[in-house]
Order: C-alpha cells, then structure tokens, then sequence
C-alpha cells in the first residue's frame, strides 16, 4: 500500500481546484519571486565555491517548491527547525539576503561569526534555529520547542525539516514518537529527493513511502508532490492551523528530486544516470509554475525572465556586500563556548596570533 | 536548617526551584507517577503535574533532543537519565547538540538544560547500572560537569545548575543517595559553580576528589594521621571548568598530590588533573601525582568492592607519595 | 486501525482449529513442563534475592507462554538474542539449568565469571548471546547475525527479543529498518507486557499496537496472544520458517502482562492497580493452559500439581549445586577485556588484593 | 613497493584482505557505488559485490549494531563512519556493546569489528567535519585505537586491525588521504598493534604525536635543529594501548617532553601521556611535560588554520621546554 499522492498544478498548467489554495495575484507572484531568489542564489553560489570565493556549498535546486511552499505556509510566531538545505524557508522569514550570503562568507558579515561551513545559518529574531551538519538532529528538537508553546499557552506551530536519508536516524524515530505521545504542535516535513547523497530512497527503506511511518506514531503522514507549490502551500498550511489549534502532529513528505550535486563536494554521475536526471527536468518547479502563472495570465510574455534577471541582480547585489569584508578576529575562537569565559580558555587565548597554529 | 539524605537534598533543590520559576519542567522514565526510580522525583508529580514532570518514552536521544527543544524556547528542562550508564543514546544530542549550541549560533541559541544522572557504583549493579561516566563529558567543550559529595552540595549545586546559561551535566554519586546525610539550608539555597571545597586541611600530601570517593578519601586521610601524615582533602565539586585555584594552592602547601576517582584511570579526570598539577606546580612537586582510580575494565558485579578504590590502595598512594 | 489478536486457546480450554499447531502428547507436556520450571524458577528466585542470598533478580511471571511458546519454535541451529527477562528461552535451548542458576549467584559456578548482574547470561554453544542491560541494543546485532547467516549460506534464522519500551528506541528503529531493507532471516519478537517499569504501554507510543509498526519497515507484523502458548508457538514457528526459506523478516508482538514487579528493585503497586493485576491473573498463561491440557485430557486429576511439584525440585536442585560454591578470583577482574592482557592491566592487577579496593 | 596516497594504501589494505578471507566485509554510508565520500572503498563494491561491500540506510546506530552481529556470527565487518564526527549516535553501541561484549561473555562472544573514521581537520570541515574524538575511545576499556600518519602504516595497521581478535577504532586522518605519499609493499604486509615508530631520533626534546600531526612536529623539529635543539619524535601510531615503552625511552633519554595532537586538550590523550610520563619518568623529568593540542572549542570553520596546532606553537612548546 502506499499514499495517494497530492498534486494541484496539472500537466496541462490547470489546477485542480480541490487542492487549490486560492492564492491572489501578489501572493502567487511573491511565491514565484522567492523561487527564482532561491533558484539564483544557488547558481551564483555554485559558481562562487567553483572559483573558491567560498568554501562549500549545499544546492537546493529543484527543490524550491518544497521549500517556499512550505516556508509560505508559516506565521509570524511560529518556529522553524531547518536542515543544512533548508535556506529557502529563510527567505520567507524576513531574513535579509545578507545574512544568508554573509554566512557562506564567513568572515566580519557572518552573524555566526565564521563558526560553521556555509549554510549553517540561524536567526534568533526570524525563529530559525541554528542548523547543524548531524542529520535529523533538530527532529526531537523541534518537539521539545513545540511542547514548550503548549505549555507556555502559545498558539504557534513548530515546523521541523530533514530529508529522506533522515528518515533512518533514532533522531526521527523518537522525535516522531515523542510527538505522538504529547501531542505537540509539530509539523515534520520530510523533503524526499530521492537520494541521501548516493543512496536512492528505495534502499533507504523498505516501506512504501516516508509518508505511511507516520502510521506508526498514530498520527497521519501526507504525500504531496514536492514540484508544486500550491499543492504543498496547501497541505503545510492546513497542517500548521491543525497544530497551531491543539491537533497534534503532522508528517508531511514532498516528494521532490534534488536536480544538483549533494554538495559542492559531491559528483553524482557516479550514481545516477542522465535519463533520470532528464526525466525530473521536465518536472522542474520552477518550469511548471511559470507554466501555471503563464496559463492563468499572471505573468505574461517576457515577465517571467525579468523577474529571474531581478533576482539574480539581488542575489549580486548581496554578494558584493558581503564579500572581502574583515576576517573574523582570532580571539572570537575562543568566546560562547560558555556564556562567561572560564579560566582554561582565557589562558588558551594567550596562545592565539595572527599566523597560523 | 533540616537533616536530609542527598536524595532528599537534591528532591528539594527541585521543588524549590520549581515554585520560584514556573518554566523549570522536569522529564525522564519513570520519574512522574513512580517517583524516580530513586525515588528522587517522588511526589513532585502529584505536586506539580504532569504538564511539568513528563514521563517519557524509552529513548534517552529523545530525553535529551526534547529538552534541548524545550531550552531553545526558553524553558529550563531538567532531564533525568535513570542511570549514567544509559546516557549514551543520547551521546549525539549531548556532544554534537547541547555542547555546541551557543558557540555554533554565536550566542543567539543557548540550551542551558541540566542532564541528571545517578552514577557510579556501590548498588551491585554491575557492568550497567555502575559507570562514571564525567571524563567523556568533561572532554567536550561547552559543557559544566558537576557532582556533588554533600546533601547541601547536592541542593545547592543543582539550584546553580538549573540557573546556569550553559549546559549542565549533573552526575549524583549514588552510593550516597541514602548513606550520606546532613545539614540542609532550607528554602533558598544555592552553591555556586566552579568553586571546589576543602574537606579537610593538611600539610603533608594533597587528595583531589569528588563524588563517593570523597570519604574514602577522609578514611585515607584518618589512618594517616595515625601514621603521622597530614593529608589535605579537595572536593571538586565542579569537575569541570575545575577551581584550578584551589588544586594549585593546595598542591603547592603540600608538595604532593593523589587524585582518587571511581571512574576508569586512562584519559579520566585524574590524569587531567595529574597533568594540571605538573604543569602549573612542578618545582613544588616532591612526589609523582599519584591516581587511584577504578580499573580500566567494565564494571565487574561480582567484584565491585575489589573495583571501586577503597581506604587500602589510597592509603598506599598516600604513602608512596610521602616515602618517595 | 488495530491489528486483530490472534488466539489458539479459547475461554472454554478448547482449540481454535485455525491456529492450533497440531502438536502431539508429547510436545504439549514438554511445553507445560518448561512453563512450570520458568514458573519454579521464578519462585524460588524471588526468594533467594528477598533472603539476600542472591543480589538481584527480573521475574518473567505471566510471561510463561511467550517465552516457552516462542523458544520452543526454535530449531537446532538458530540463534537468539535475548533480553533480560527471557531466560525462559534458555531453558529451551538446552541451556542446563544449572547454568541460569549458577550466574544468579556470581561465584565460581557462574560461566559468565560473575561479571554481570543475575539474569545477563549467555551460552555460546546453545547460540544463546550475552543479554545486556541497555534496552534494545540487541536488535540491530540480531539483524547483523542474520545478515551474515545468509551470506554464509546458513539456512537458520535469527530470534531478537525485546519489550514494549524497546520498541521506542533507536535501536529498534534501525534494526527494523536495515531487516527490511536487507531483507535479513530476522524474528522480531516483542513481548507487549504492558508497561517499560512504570510506564504504561498507552504512554510509550500513540500507535494502535507495537505490531503494526512493521509497516513502517516494509514488512508484515502480528499480533498474538501472548497468554497462549500454543498460538505464540504457529506464529513463531511460521516466521521463522519464512525466515529461513529466504523470505525476509517478521515482527510479532506476543500480549501479555508481567504479574510481577519489573525487578527485585522495582514496587509497581506505586504505578497500577490491583483490580487489572487480578483481570491479568484470569489470563494467567499457566492457568490457561492447564485448563486446555485437562479438557484435552492430557493432564487428569492431581498430574498438573505433581509436575510442578517436579518443576520445584529440579530448581532446587540447581540451586544446592550453585550456591555456596567458591567466589570468583580477584585476578578475573582485568580478564577478557582483551584477548591478550596488555601491559597496563597487568601493572593494575597488581593492586588487586583479596581484601577491599 | 609501490608509491600510495594514504587513500590508496587503504585502499589496498581492504582489497587484498577482502581477496584472502572472505569472511571480510564492508558497510557504510555511501561507500558501494559511491565508493565513499573521499573514495576509499573505491572500485571494491564492482570487484566484490553489493553482499561484501554494503551500502547502508542512514543510521550509525545500525552500522555498527549490524556490525557487532556479522563479528558475532564470525564475520570480519569493516564500518566506515563517513565521518568521525558522526560516531555519536553509535556512541553505545561501541562503548555498551563492541567494548564489554568478549568481558561480560566471559570470552565466549568476542566481537572484532573495525571501525574506520575520517578523523581531524584540514579542509574546512568546521563543527562537524574536523574533529579527533580519539579520547573518547580511548577512555573506554576494550577498545584498541589506531591512528597511521603514513601510508605504509596505513596499509599495514588497517590489515592488522582486520586480523585482531578485538574490536578496533581505526582513525583516518583526513588531511593526510592525499597529501601523504610514500613506499607501500605489495600484496600481504602489516604493521603490529601497540608499538610505536620513532620518527627521528634526538637527544634533547621528544615530541609524541600521531596521525596529521606528525608533519608538524617534524616542521618544528627542523626548526629547533636550526636552533641547535635536537628533538626526537614517537609516532604513537597505535594510541591505547599505547607503546609505554617506546615513551618511556625516549622521555628518559631527553629529559623533556611535547605531547602533540589537534583533539582537544582537556582529557586529551596529551593528558594521559603526560601523567604517564610524570608517573614512570619523574626523576628524568627536566621541565613538565608540555601540552601543544587544538582548544577547548568546538572546531571552528574560519579560523579553522589558527585552531589546529602548527610549527609556531609547536616549537614554542619545545624552546620553553629547553629553557625551563
Ligand atoms: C548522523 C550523520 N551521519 C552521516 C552524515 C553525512 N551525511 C551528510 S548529508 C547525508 C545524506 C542526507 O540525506 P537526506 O537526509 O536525504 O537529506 P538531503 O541531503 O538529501 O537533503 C549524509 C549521509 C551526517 N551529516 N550526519
Ligand atoms: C537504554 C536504556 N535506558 C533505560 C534503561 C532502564 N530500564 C531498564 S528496563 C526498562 C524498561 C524496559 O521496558 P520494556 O522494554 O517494556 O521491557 P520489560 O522490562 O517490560 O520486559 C528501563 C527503562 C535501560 N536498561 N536501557
Ligand atoms: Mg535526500
Ligand atoms: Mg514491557
């Protein structure tokens, strides 16, 4: 058995108006604004860790609806656990460009100060928790934030990301299950792209999808095509009101296909072929939507690309602020580690210059 | 003032610190309705329901992921292990996650959750429900590793603890959890962290423990003086950032250091300490730091009074320091 | 949705065609005998550690038929991986009893060396392996044994014992996971005994069942009445067939109740009532089976009495041999860490004395 | 003789004992028709097939769970954590199970599996990428740690390793996989368990080291000669148990001691090394055992060159050792 997969944007760039949010015009314009802002912020991004103007880099394209329709979905209160691929949720957040770019940087415009590799971000302001390399970590996480609302009296949903590869970890299990028990307001929204690095989700599981585990924490798991941003608006934001209202948890699995590299330092041609590849293209987000926007008359004629060629001048616009800014101080190696500085590491900060070790 | 057991002392130190501040929740196995299985949550429970003293599933990754969670949001989660032993599935959310936390999100995300654990031997409950587990803990940066030899250090540390910014690992010697009684201030009561005590003055050789190993050490100490030698007794208290301050006063007096712990010998607090000592005080060494300590094997049932370092092998150490 | 209870025995002691296993004379008397050694032993154990004549003890009461049931399904070549509650397997794996005994008391007649705590045995050549205390950890061994079996070209299977709390833990999750994808000869079987110490099953996971968590891995659960030994026995024995034929892994969750405290430690009148122990000792697996065994007039008058009778002189037997036997030797202590002792265990055993540390 | 990579050494370490015991087999996160993230097990997966070389779901806990079971059964396991950063969720499955299994079985289930690490930093791993968690494993009886800084060694050590009858932490470190080149024999050869290499001799400083930190005790040594200083260096290679011989002589030749390495220095092997040293060597001791080591930090991502110990400090630990 598996589930029914949940599409709105047809093949033919009609919606199905069961599963249609009744988006306006700005809204749907907005979507497709930030889509193109992810989809540009990964080329440029690409293209900086290529030249070696930083260090790493973790693409998402081809994951943009799953991404932005889900982040869409969220309020103003609510709290976002992402993974290291998840920085499109941020750009829902009124999370400035700068802070994403600085922190690929590294350097002084790095609000994480150069603490961790690129796409390692968070804002306490904006209620996205600081992400870490260690998969599904922030799953248990998120229910301990979500049952901490509950008791605080606050009616906010908490939204905890991770992808197919995730599903595996004790992490998932017990948040899951914990989640179960308490009743939190968590919505865990798998991104399944079809691969954990070079392990296709087939050999990741047995089960029939990522979706039907949620069975075994009673509570319900929804498949929805992660490639359609209407649809996965819709399901993220009927699940968060479910939560935000005392409903308990959610499992959402998007099934979508990262287009690119698993990192910067991955090669996937070793384990995926060209046809597969082809075969998603024709999928692409991105495509589909401007299909959509194009049919319903929203975006007309060349609109489209002036909208991609705005983005891509703010995504330039936020590299240049941030790049060849000062080097983080060395001193800073050594502070919040504690919230006061004990004795042992004022003294290891005697040891730090300005060459190397 | 009140006559308490440590754990009473520590049961106290809860309570009171949950009707000061309605955002200390508690949660672990069997630690809501049973009461711990300790008995050291008991009633608290009933007193303070069970929004605030969660029982869990059985899953310490989830214990422990979930009051990260809960600290995140502003909450101040205090999570039992039921033994030291079994704090290991939560390994990756305490070394990767609650250690990291404020230095990865430079400050913007701190998780001040307090991790408690019985630990160490003394129950007969052999390889799995013995361990002392602090070295392993003391080696990862960003975490406070406390334990307490005292019914009023067991009050007053954990108070400080649950008020600490950072993360605290709470180990509490179970061996005393009935054996070791004494005076309790009431109420409001707190001793702060990072700051050892002096059990007892001395001339000749120094010991530096903590935790039960604490009166084996004044055992030591008692048959030494009948031998003519004047030992001095540091309780840690706070195993690490350690009061290096008091170690170095009390070493550079004596001239001669043991370090007396339960846990395992290789890469354990005591050749941190040894190698502090050696470092900052070795024109004033008369002697080698000496280590008595566990054995570096599992934790035998059988044998638990042969593993755990008793009054004989400190007493020994003590004198091959001072004959040396 | 919850998963339908399969029973053999009905209320009236007769036989649901359906399930009944068909066993002889024979095999229903060699079942009865064991459950009343288990019972026996159980007794006397509780005894023994209430006297201070042994530290420790976990009693399997109730769970008789699970056990017996289960390991009884067993064959020559298959290996367990037990828990700690369930040395009644043991007995089953031609396991002397003197074994058991002798590891509850920790001296010289111990073949573990007194290392561990009562109830943590082992027998490598019953392919019984060493019970450890942290909970579950056994199951993704279990799925690894399995894995090597089948690549040996072994055709046994592989038993994995675990409770209703172990199934909330990591390990649990990714033992099942890498069973189903790996498609090992591995039975997970979970005695659902109510409650992880204090915690009620209803409290460990809002699932329906334990069973219908197999779902989650791709793989098929039952759920069997644990009370019944002869329904616990067909669908062990099935599984393990289907195991050993190459047809991939089974959860069964065996429903029973634990009629006793967790351990020797353990007070469970703080945690649940007398009216639902006295609804379980309705249901007693002994009780039940009795009945079945008169009806089927394979038991007549005073027999089933005069077996346990049999039962109780065999472990005090067992006992008599073991204690008082030598202590073990102090030098043991820094054995079998390695396989050769290295140089800074054979400078510790020097500190090692026949009085205290 | 051939010259290898460190990479390539490994490499040929698994393939030629895949080749003479089938019994041998391979599991990991990406390490089948990926061939590993930093390709070690490249090539092995087409020569042996999907049942020796397995790839795994993604769940640490499972690898080396699974792992124990096929040591079990009578299996050779090899797991490859892709990085040492992420053994944490495995973290009780190694130290309750691989560790205790052959103790609490009285030798009846002894559990020799291997697990292979990418350790240390190098290449701007940051927090998750970069860390020496050897301690941890050290501290924890039962286990044998390796680590090679060769890779001759690399070869030699991993096939041992793969032939002990006890489990095995086998640490890769990273930043060495390509830099380090050098002679590596064909086909069947090792290099014993617990004993230690002597990098270069020297009469009036020993440095103790291992792994990536070799080449840097080797750049202050070549300094220091400049000053006049002639250091001796101890690749520990196997880190517990440690070759204590091999330290002693040394130590007791020079009279002062450098303990070298990138993991943390609180409860660091530098730790252990240097009471070991004050224990055994006290009276040869010219000046304290010196402690050069990455900080009490997590591992930073930009100042990722100031973190790991270099020359600078190294020589600066040497020339205080000298003048003391
Ligand atoms: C606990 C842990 N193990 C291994 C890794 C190495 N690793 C990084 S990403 C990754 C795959 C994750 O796949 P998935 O969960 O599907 O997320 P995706 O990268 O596809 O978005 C692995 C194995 C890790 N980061 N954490
Ligand atoms: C990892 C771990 N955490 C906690 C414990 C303490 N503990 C021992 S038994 C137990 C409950 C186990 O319940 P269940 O799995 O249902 O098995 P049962 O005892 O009922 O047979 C707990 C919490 C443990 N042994 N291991
Ligand atoms: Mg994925
Ligand atoms: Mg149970």
């Amino acid at each position: 058995m598996g589930l029914r997969l949940l599409t709105a944007l047809r093949d033919d760039g009609t919606i199905d108006p069961a599963l249609d949010p009744a988006l306006s015009r700005e809204d749907l314009l907005f979507l497709f604004r930030k889509m193109l802002l992810l989809r540009a912020l990964d080329e440029k991004a690409v293209l900086l860790q290529r030249a070696g103007r930083i260090g790493f880099y973790v693409p998402s394209s081809g994951q943009e609806a799953a991404e932005i329709g889900s982040g869409y979905a969220l309020r103003e209160g609510d709290w976002v656990f992402p993974s290291y691929r998840d920085h499109g949720v941020a750009l829902l957040r009124g999370y400035p460009l700068e802070t994403l770019v600085g922190q690929l940087f590294g350097n002084a415009s790095d609000a994480m100060r150069g603490r961790q590799m690129p796409n390692h971000w968070c804002d306490r302001a904006a209620r996205v928790v600081s992400v870490s390399s260690p998969v599904a970590t922030q799953l248990p996480q998120a229910v301990g934030a979500g049952y901490a609302a509950k008791l605080c009296g606050d009616r906010i949903a908490v939204i905890a990301y991770f992808g197919d590869g995730g599903s595996s970890t004790g992490d998932f299990h017990a948040g899951m299950n914990f989640a179960g028990v308490y009743q939190t307001p968590t919505v865990f929204f798998c991104s399944n792209n079809q691969y954990a690095i070079s392990l296709p989700v087939s050999l990741q599981t047995a089960s029939g999808s990522i979706a039907e585990k949620a069975a075994a924490y009673g509570f319900e798991g929804i498949r929805v095509d992660g490639n359609d941003p209407l649809a996965v608006y819709r399901v993220t934001r009927d699940a968060l009101a479910r939560a935000r209202e005392g409903g308990g948890p959610t499992l959402i699995e998007a099934v979508t296909y990262r287009m690119g590299p698993h990192s910067s330092s991955d090669d996937p041609t070793r384990y995926r072929s060209g046809e597969e590849i082809a075969e998603w293209t024709k999928k692409d987000p991105i495509t589909r939507f401007t299909e959509h926007l194009r049919k319903a008359g929203i975006v007309g004629g060349g609109e489209a690309e002036t909208l991609a060629e705005e983005a891509r001048e703010e995504v330039l616009r936020a590299v240049k602020a941030c790049e060849g800014v000062s080097p983080v101080p060395p001193e800073s190696m050594v502070e919040d580690v504690y919230a006061e500085m004990p004795w042992h590491l004022v003294e290891q900060r005697k040891l730090l210059s300005p060459d190397e070790g | 003032m009140a006559t308490m057991t440590l754990v009473q002392a520590i049961r106290d130190a809860l309570s009171v610190e949950m009707e000061r501040n309605p955002r200390v929740v508690l949660l672990g196995e069997d630690i809501g309705r049973n009461g711990g299985v300790f008995r050291v949550t008991e009633g608290l429970w009933e007193r303070f329901g069970p929004e605030r003293v969660l029982d869990t599933p059985l899953a310490e990754v989830g214990i422990v992921g979930t009051a990260i969670g809960m600290a995140l949001y502003g909450l101040r989660p205090v999570a039992e292990i039921q033994f030291a032993d079994f704090i290991y599935p939560a390994f990756d959310q305490i070394v990767s996650e609650l250690a990291k936390f404020r230095y990865r999100s430079a400050g913007q995300f701190p998780a001040p959750v307090v991790i408690r654990a019985p630990s160490g031997g003394g129950i007969k409950g052999g390889l799995y429900h013995s361990q002392s587990p602090e070295a392993y803990f003391v080696h990862t940066a960003g975490l406070t590793v406390v334990m307490p030899s005292t019914p009023a250090d067991g009050k007053g540390l954990l108070v400080s603890a649950m008020r600490s910014p950072d993360p605290v690992i709470f180990l509490e010697p179970k061996a005393l959890y009935r054996t070791a009684k004494g005076e309790v201030p009431e109420g409001e009561y707190d001793v702060p962290l990072g700051k050892a005590r002096t059990v007892r003055e001395g001339t000749d050789v120094s010991i530096i423990t903590y935790g039960a190993m604490v009166p084996v050490g004044e055992g030591a100490a008692a048959e030494a003086e009948k031998e003519g030698v004047s030992v001095e007794i540091t309780d840690l208290r706070t195993l690490w950032p350690l009061d290096v301050e008091a170690v170095d006063r009390s070493v550079q007096k004596t001239g001669r250091a043991v370090v007396l712990h339960e846990a395992p010998r290789t890469c354990g607090l005591g050749a941190e300490v040894a190698t502090l000592v050696q470092e900052r005080s070795f024109l004033h060494l008369k002697a080698p730091v000496a280590r008595v300590t566990g054995f570096d094997t599992p934790f035998p049932y059988s044998l638990e009074r042969k593993y755990m370092p008793g009054v004989r092998r400190t007493l020994d150490a003590v004198r091959t320091a001072v004959n040396f």
